[in-house]
């Protein structure tokens, strides 16, 4: 019972990143597949954030009065891997535009060549 | 007879490699002038001769001689030494070399082929990386330019261009570098990792600290591995090309290449297993077996081809397989025979294939059925041809009898009674293919369309083809009352002599 | 007076340049910046090689924090060599870009270009040099992104697809390599390498760690295309533009061999990957799964850039065959083949790219009688290809020694065969080119044109590595003791967190 | 004292959000869908905020609130002004109006 | 109480992300993403990272939502039902997740001040910070300071990103016309946009420059900024926002906001110090690190809010392009 109080957080951040890994891999549709890639990486962000949390802590900004912090490491972590993320997105939105106007469409199955599924 | 004797000893090997290469550069320079290229492959040929001729003048006063050019990796260079058995087979290889080149420029010119150039060039080439090998003084320089021969006389196999000219150069090139990568630098690398050394060493390089299974899978992998030897089943290449000019064939079959493979393994035997361990192998029998077999089959193969270069070819594969034979019966005799094959099936070989190029430029003839009257048309090329099957069969007065005789001998006292009954079948058997070949000329009547015949219509190769054929006819009698140079040389090889063991 | 910021030069230089290309605007000025300034990080990372084979690893603490609270920048002589690679081809492909993308890049995007690979750069220089393991992703997603754009430049549309592909996958690649970064610091609470292979040598086996290593593993397997995960990268390869292709080819994915390295070695140490969860296996048959599916595979090509493509997969089979034979010598092999392979297939790549730049094809027909039309690059082609497939006096034949030596080293007799047969393979998809290029008639699709040699801007390059090529096939000496004292440093941290137990 | 206006403001903003929620699945059409929206997003988070305002001591904090105050007062109606209006602009009809087109057409 | 409302948003995020599997029409798709980001934002405010929550909504609620929208009115909102096969997948997503599960196994319990990962590293930022850096905000410390290599990096990356969306989009060209495109009708939408346009402006300086006090920073402050640009290119039109902040000074702009970052650490070279150490930018060290801080946070601000904004342009570029054919 302990064990499940003290990791229920993970489990739950687990699922979320499955799921959208699973659009990722699953979605036929390009733009879907980078909303799974979002999905997916903001879960991820949740494990770190979770990994820096101290019962009882606060926000790592220092103040009088307040003794237990929450480490701020991971926040520091996350806060560049979510500009990563973002910058991906752009990217990946991009090609999707390009995509559409050489193919005609954003439905994985709908394009000529094999090798060209993703 | 060493007019080089104010070198250096050591400088001579560099320059037995170097010289042909120079040629080779030559022969690109003087491309647009034929006469003056020609003259330069030839003097190239006699210079890199008189070489090696100083080269054994040195052996037989025994002079070490040896050079390192570069460590390619640590422990490991590209070092040269000579020792009998190379100079033995870098002598016949020169000496023919001149010869070739001389025929070469005859049937070129019947012929007139075209790139006559790349052609000079590559077979400048390619003797070059013949004599590297002669002296290599380990594996790995060996294998270094056992493949490089390969290369370089890949564009001599496919010169004609044509499609089967191609597919038998793919045939050519896939079993050669295939075999020789797959298995013997497989091989090599073996003995590098169990035995710590890949230089030739007198004895052989296994202490017998490496597990027998090891070392008894090693020696079929080199067996194999060097696939120049034509062993069966990787024998497919020899026939193959075929497709080759003569002058290629003759070098390529009756010297550099496939003598290139025999002697490697020779070399293999000698001093890296070691004769005397050899006995102890497990896997030596078998591959024995399959050299006999091999020498029988081929020879049946040979009977059944009418296309008078293909039966040539097949009859080289039997007799590379005596020279197998000879270096895996593991008696010191038998080894003495095979080294002495290499000079003696050399001569033999190249004059029969110099006759078959002969026939091909003057009569325009290439099947045997076709020969019928031909002694009449082309006498001196029909009794040089006469003579190389004698010496092939190894009837005296001809210098196939000795070697043949020193592998009877070593069958003997090695009591291997199945070995001495596969060379006699096998010799009745060069008789049945070979000799029918002279009797259908001389004594068959000519097709009628060629009759009456007079002697105005003797139609001769050029000259220059026609001296060749002599000369190495000549050979063939001269090695058999005068063998005694190549002998002594053979002697001098670490635990190879013509002597058994039980006489003093 | 830098000599002691030589360490992060490497990283700045490029990063610097970038934004300045963009400021500098024109096209060619951008080309000259991007050339010096890749040069000089090649000179300050060959000096960073002999340094660091003399006095051995090479520490900076950035923002003078020293670490594990700060970022460490650690070079020692594995990531010194792989530097001084990716800095030397860099250099050699932006020489040959300029005439290059000139018929494949619209002239607008020239200084764009040039940018983004001098981005790419950056990124490869800091995985190379960094020695925080968060500060790897972030590197790995600076030049992942460059390299999106790059492929993306491409003139036909399917580079468009190929690089879309590359980017869902690189991403997952590295929001794997997030999570097993995350994990390790849950139970190590420090991001340092050498504080991280400390600590971990304190458990002995431990979950947390072990699905860490996992996705670490699955996520550097997706960069370097090992083979059940190589699905992005023959067509990314294919349709990039041919300059692209050579530097990626012959660096990004060697980069990514060189974190797996760092990541069993340094950080976890070769007892645990190779003992403790017995990885040693699943890389060895992937390795040579990976050399004979994509051998053969490159046999059935006919877009030459596509057959390339796959041998690089079979190839870098070899390097990570090299890794999980889990010795000194086996490790030594792979670094070496990292090397020598940078070495071939950007030759080779450049070749193609000239064919392309002179037949507009690079159909196996395109190459139909250029032997004779452009006999330069096809001579460079046919001693890369050779080079490829092994044979003595070119560095592919080291490669292959030294691989085989190792394996039978560990009594591997069959992987060793397997890896002879390999080259095999190589012989007849190498083969098939050359042979079209001079024993076949010129095709339809080259028959009108008089198809001149490649320019000079392109040939430099191209028998720069072709000489280097040969030069390091024949004197081995120079590359050979950097492959092994990188070996040496790499194993030598093993021992090192062996000694803090 | 204040602290129960405080409570009693936040129970009444938290209860109206409710409603808005309620009545955002209960309505029938876009446009009555839309005004119950905009309750939870106007009133309900005025009456909170001031609530909160209410509970906090005079310092940043207290500013902090009042900007979000005003922020929300100008957004939030102005939002669900657009909302109507675009949908107005892509010809969607109110429910009496469609009523009333019924009629027309059984008359 | 914590746990609770964790609990509670953790079983909304779920429900989000599941319905986003099944749901076929985009719009919907994308909007419940921004959902999500926003839930997660909640998530990370609730386990006290204010910083990443800040630019958790300022990017996954904004940004990103905004650019998939844009994508969207280009590529068309309906996912087409594909044949494709789901088992494989599943199977895959299984695998992985289990083998995270057992991951989970071993992790120290969720929240324990005792955790490995609060004892070694971390505590020298939470006590020393304010003492060596002279900032409250640790997040900001770390980030700009111990860590700043990161940060530069990350500045690249978003400067790589942008390049890229150049490469591929192109940005529109500033036309001196100035058609009075976007929502002209739309009266009540001008005047509130207008009213709050400064408003967020004011507000994005405030959080560059108060991020070493409180929550935020250069990155979020550059996101902000952006942002209010958007909202004025979708109220007056690109065009107008154009002749407003030309495409080329973005341009540079992105490049000069990583040349000041890359700059600064340049100069504490020159000052023979390490690279990016700031200590030496003045004669105190704390108040060099101030320095160095306020100048990189600047750097990051600068590039950040011209690569969203070009990246804007770009796809609002494209967007146009397409109404015009």
């Amino acid at each position: 019972m302990n064990f499940i109080v003290e990791h229920y957080n993970y489990w739950v951040v687990v699922f979320l990143m499955m799921v959208g890994f699973y659009i990722v891999i699953s979605a036929n549709n390009l733009v879907k597949k980078i909303v799974g890639l979002n999905v997916f990486q903001t879960s991820v962000f949740m494990m770190y954030i979770s990994i820096g949390k101290v019962t009882g802590g606060s926000a790592p900004i220092a103040a009088e009065g307040i003794t237990t912090y929450s480490n701020p490491l991971p926040h520091v972590l996350i806060l560049t891997a979510i500009v990563v993320g973002v910058a991906t997105t752009a990217v990946g939105l991009a090609l999707i535009v390009r995509i559409k106007r050489a193919y005609g469409t954003v439905e994985e199955n709908e394009f000529e060549h094999k090798e060209e599924l993703i | 007879m060493n007019i080089w004797s104010a070198l250096d000893p050591s400088q001579l090997i560099n320059l037995t490699i170097i010289v042909p290469l120079i040629g080779a550069a030559l022969v690109v320079l003087l491309g647009k002038q034929p006469n003056l290229r020609e003259a330069a492959s030839i003097i190239t040929g006699i210079v890199l001769f008189t070489l090696v001729l100083a080269v054994a003048d040195n052996t037989f006063s025994n002079v070490s001689m040896a050079t390192s050019w570069i460590t390619l990796l640590p422990g490991l260079e590209i070092a040269f030494l000579v020792e009998p058995l190379g100079v033995l087979f870098a002598l016949v290889a020169s000496f023919l070399w001149i010869i070739t080149t001389i025929y070469a420029i005859g049937y070129m010119r019947g012929h007139n082929e075209e790139n006559q150039t790349r052609f000079f060039f590559c077979f400048a080439l390619s003797i070059s990386t013949v004599m590297a090998i002669c002296f290599s003084s380990n594996l790995l320089t060996l294998f270094i330019f056992y493949e490089l021969l390969t290369l370089s006389t890949y564009p001599l196999v496919t010169h004609a261009g044509t499609e089967d000219a191609k597919r038998g150069g793919r045939v050519y090139l896939g079993i050669l570098l295939g075999t020789s990568v797959a298995f013997l630098l497989f091989a090599i690398l073996g003995t590098w990792v169990s035995a710590g050394t890949l230089d030739f060493t007198p004895g052989g390089v296994f202490s017998g600290a490496q597990s027998d299974g090891l070392v008894a899978l090693l020696l079929v992998l080199f067996c194999y591995g060097i696939g120049k030897a034509a062993l069966m089943p990787f024998h497919r290449w020899l026939p193959a090309a075929m497709v080759a000019p003569t002058p290629v064939s003759s070098l390529l079959h009756a010297v550099a290449v496939v003598k290139a493979g025999v002697f490697s393994i020779l070399k293999v035997v000698i001093y890296i297993f070691g004769i005397d361990n050899l006995r102890d192998i497990a896997t030596t029998d078998v591959m024995l077996y399959i050299g006999a077999a091999t020498v029988l089959l081929s020879s049946c193969v040979a009977m059944t081809k009418d296309n008078l270069k293909a039966r040539l070819a097949y009859s080289t594969i039997s007799q590379l397989s005596y020279i197998v034979v000879g270096a895996l019966l593991a008696s010191s005799v038998a080894a003495a025979g095979a080294s002495l094959h290499i000079a003696t099936h050399a001569v033999g070989k190249i004059t029969l294939f110099f006759c078959a190029g002969a026939i091909m430029v003057a009569a325009h003839k290439k099947n045997v059925s076709e020969m019928a009257g031909l002694g009449r048309k082309m006498p001196i090329t029909m009794i040089a041809f006469a003579i190389g099957s004698l010496s092939i069969i190894g009837l005296p007065p001809m210098a196939g009898t000795w070697s043949k005789w020193y592998l009877m001998m070593g069958a003997l006292e090695t009591e291997r009674l199945i070995i001495v009954v596969v060379l006699t079948i096998s010799s009745l058997l060069n008789v049945a293919y070979l000799l029918p070949i002279t009797i259908k000329a001389f004594f068959h009547p000519a097709p009628p369309n060629e009759r009456p015949w007079s002697w105005s219509q003797t139609n001769e190769a050029p000259l220059p083809s026609l001296i060749a054929i002599v000369v190495t006819s000549t050979a063939c009698l001269l090695l058999f009352f005068y063998p005694q140079p190549l002998i002594d040389l053979i002697n001098l090889i670490p635990d190879v002599s013509t002597e058994l063991k039980g006489q003093p | 007076m830098f000599v002691q910021h030589f360490p992060v030069l490497p990283i700045i230089l490029p990063l610097i340049a970038a934004p300045l290309c963009i400021l500098v605007g024109r096209s060619h000025l951008a080309w000259i910046l991007a050339t010096l300034v890749s040069a000089l990080s090649f000179y300050v990372s060959v000096d960073l090689l002999l340094t660091t084979i003399e006095q051995g690893v090479l520490s900076y603490a950035i923002g003078g924090w020293e670490p594990p609270w700060g970022i460490e920048i650690r070079i020692d002589a594995a990531s010194a060599m792989i530097l001084s690679v990716v800095t030397g081809i860099s250099t050699l492909v932006l020489v040959y870009a300029k005439e290059s993308i000139v018929k494949e890049i619209d002239s607008r995007q020239h200084t764009l270009f040039y940018t983004a690979h001098l981005l790419c750069l950056t990124g490869l220089s800091g995985i190379l040099s960094t020695g925080d393991a968060f500060n790897l992703f972030v590197f790995l997603e600076i030049s992942s992104l460059a390299t999106y754009t790059l492929v993306s430049l491409g003139a036909d549309k399917r580079c468009l697809t190929a690089a879309f592909r590359y980017l869902v996958m690189g991403t997952i690649g590295a929001t794997f390599i997030l999570i097993g970064v995350g994990m390790m610091y849950m139970k190590t609470g420090t991001l340092n390498m050498i504080d991280l292979s400390a600590r971990i040598a304190e458990f002995d086996s431990n979950r947390t760690l072990n699905t860490g290593l996992a996705f670490i593993l699955v996520g550097v397997s997706i960069k370097l295309a090992l083979f059940p995960l190589h699905m992005w990268l023959p067509p990314a390869y294919t349709h990039a533009p041919s300059a692209v292709s050579a530097f990626l080819a012959s660096t990004a994915t060697k980069v990514a061999v060189y974190v797996m390295v760092r990541f069993i070695f340094t950080i976890y140490g070769a007892e645990y990957v190779f003992y403790t969860m017995s990885m040693d296996i699943i890389l060895l048959v992937l390795a040579i799964v990976a050399i004979f599916k994509c051998s053969f595979m490159a046999t059935v090509q006919s877009n030459v850039k596509t057959m390339l493509a796959y041998s690089s997969v079979a190839q870098i089979g070899y390097m990570i065959l090299g890794i999980s034979l889990a010795s000194n010598l086996g490790l030594m092999a792979g670094l070496l083949h990292i090397f020598n392979h940078a070495l071939m297939k950007g030759a080779l790549f450049m070749a193609v790219g000239a064919v392309l730049f002179r037949t507009g094809s690079v159909d196996i027909k395109a190459f139909q009688g250029l032997g004779k039309q452009m006999p330069l690059t096809m001579a460079a082609f046919t001693i890369a290809g050779l080079s490829i497939i092994g044979v003595p006096l070119t560095v592919g034949f080291v490669s292959k020694w030294y691989l085989v030596t190792a394996a039978l080293e560990q009594q591997h007799w069959v992987v060793a065969f397997l890896v002879l047969l390999g080259s095999l393979l190589a012989i007849v998809y190498i083969g098939r080119i050359l042979e079209a290029a001079y024993f076949k008639k010129p095709s339809q699709l080259t028959a009108g044109k008089d198809i001149k040699e490649a320019p000079m801007l392109m040939l430099v390059p191209m028998w720069g590595l072709v000489i280097a090529n040969i030069y390091f096939g024949i004197d081995t000496s120079l590359s050979v003791t950097a492959a092994d004292s990188a070996a040496q440093w790499l194993t030598q941290a093993v021992t090192e967190t062996g000694a803090k137990q | 004292m204040l602290e129960i206006i405080s409570s009693a403001l936040l129970i009444l903003g938290a209860f109206f959000s409710l409603t808005g929620a309620v009545g955002l699945f209960k309505f029938p059409d876009f446009f009555t869908r839309v005004h119950a929206a905009s309750v939870t997003d106007s009133i309900a988070t005025i009456l909170i905020i001031l609530g909160l305002m209410l509970r906090s001591d005079f310092d940043l904090v207290l500013v902090k609130l009042l900007f979000i105050l005003v922020f929300m007062l100008i957004t939030g109606p102005a939002a669900a002004h657009a909302l109507a209006k675009s949908a107005r602009h892509g010809g969607l009809l109110t429910l009496a109006e469609t009523r009333g087109n019924k009629k027309e057409s059984e008359d | 109480m914590t746990e609770i409302i964790d609990l509670v948003l953790l079983a909304m995020l779920a429900i989000t992300a599941l319905s986003v599997i099944f749901i076929k029409d985009l719009f919907t798709v994308v909007m419940l993403f921004g959902i999500y980001s926003f839930l997660s934002a909640l998530i990370f405010v609730n386990l006290d990272a204010v910083d990443v929550a800040f630019t958790e909504a300022s990017v996954g609620a904004g940004i990103s939502t905004v650019l998939m929208l844009g994508t969207l009115a280009l590529t068309g909102r309906k996912e087409k039902s594909s044949s494709r096969q789901t088992i494989l997948p599943l199977l895959v997503v299984c695998v992985t997740g289990a083998a995270l599960i057992y991951g989970t196994l071993d992790m120290p319990p969720f929240g324990d001040p005792n955790n490995p990962a609060q004892q070694h590293v971390a505590p020298r930022y939470i006590n020393d910070s304010p003492r060596e850096i002279g900032l409250p905000n640790m997040v900001t410390s770390v980030l700009a300071s111990y860590r700043g290599f990161d940060t530069l990096g990350e500045t690249a990356v978003v400067f790589a990103a942008a390049i890229g969306v150049l490469s591929l989009l192109g940005l529109p060209k500033q036309d001196r016309t100035l058609i009075q495109s976007g929502l002209k009708s739309h009266l009540v939408l001008r005047v509130v946009a207008k009213m709050i346009i400064p408003l967020i402006v004011l507000f994005a300086l405030y959080v560059q420059f108060h991020g070493d006090y409180g929550p935020g920073g250069g990155f979020q402050a550059g996101v902000i900024a952006a942002a209010a640009l958007i909202l004025y290119a979708l109220v007056f039109g690109l065009s107008v926002a154009t002749h407003v902040v030309p495409p080329k000074v973005l341009k540079i702009l992105a490049a000069l906001g990583v040349l000041i970052y890359a700059g600064t650490g340049v100069v504490s070279l020159f000052l023979s110090a390490n690279f990016l150490d700031y200590s030496v930018l003045a004669s105190n060290p704390v108040a060099g690190q101030h320095i160095g801080i306020i100048a990189i946070e600047l750097g990051v601000g600068i590039t950040v809010f011209a690569a969203m904004l070009s990246i804007f342009y770009a796809f609002a570029g494209q967007a146009e392009r397409k109404n015009i054919q």
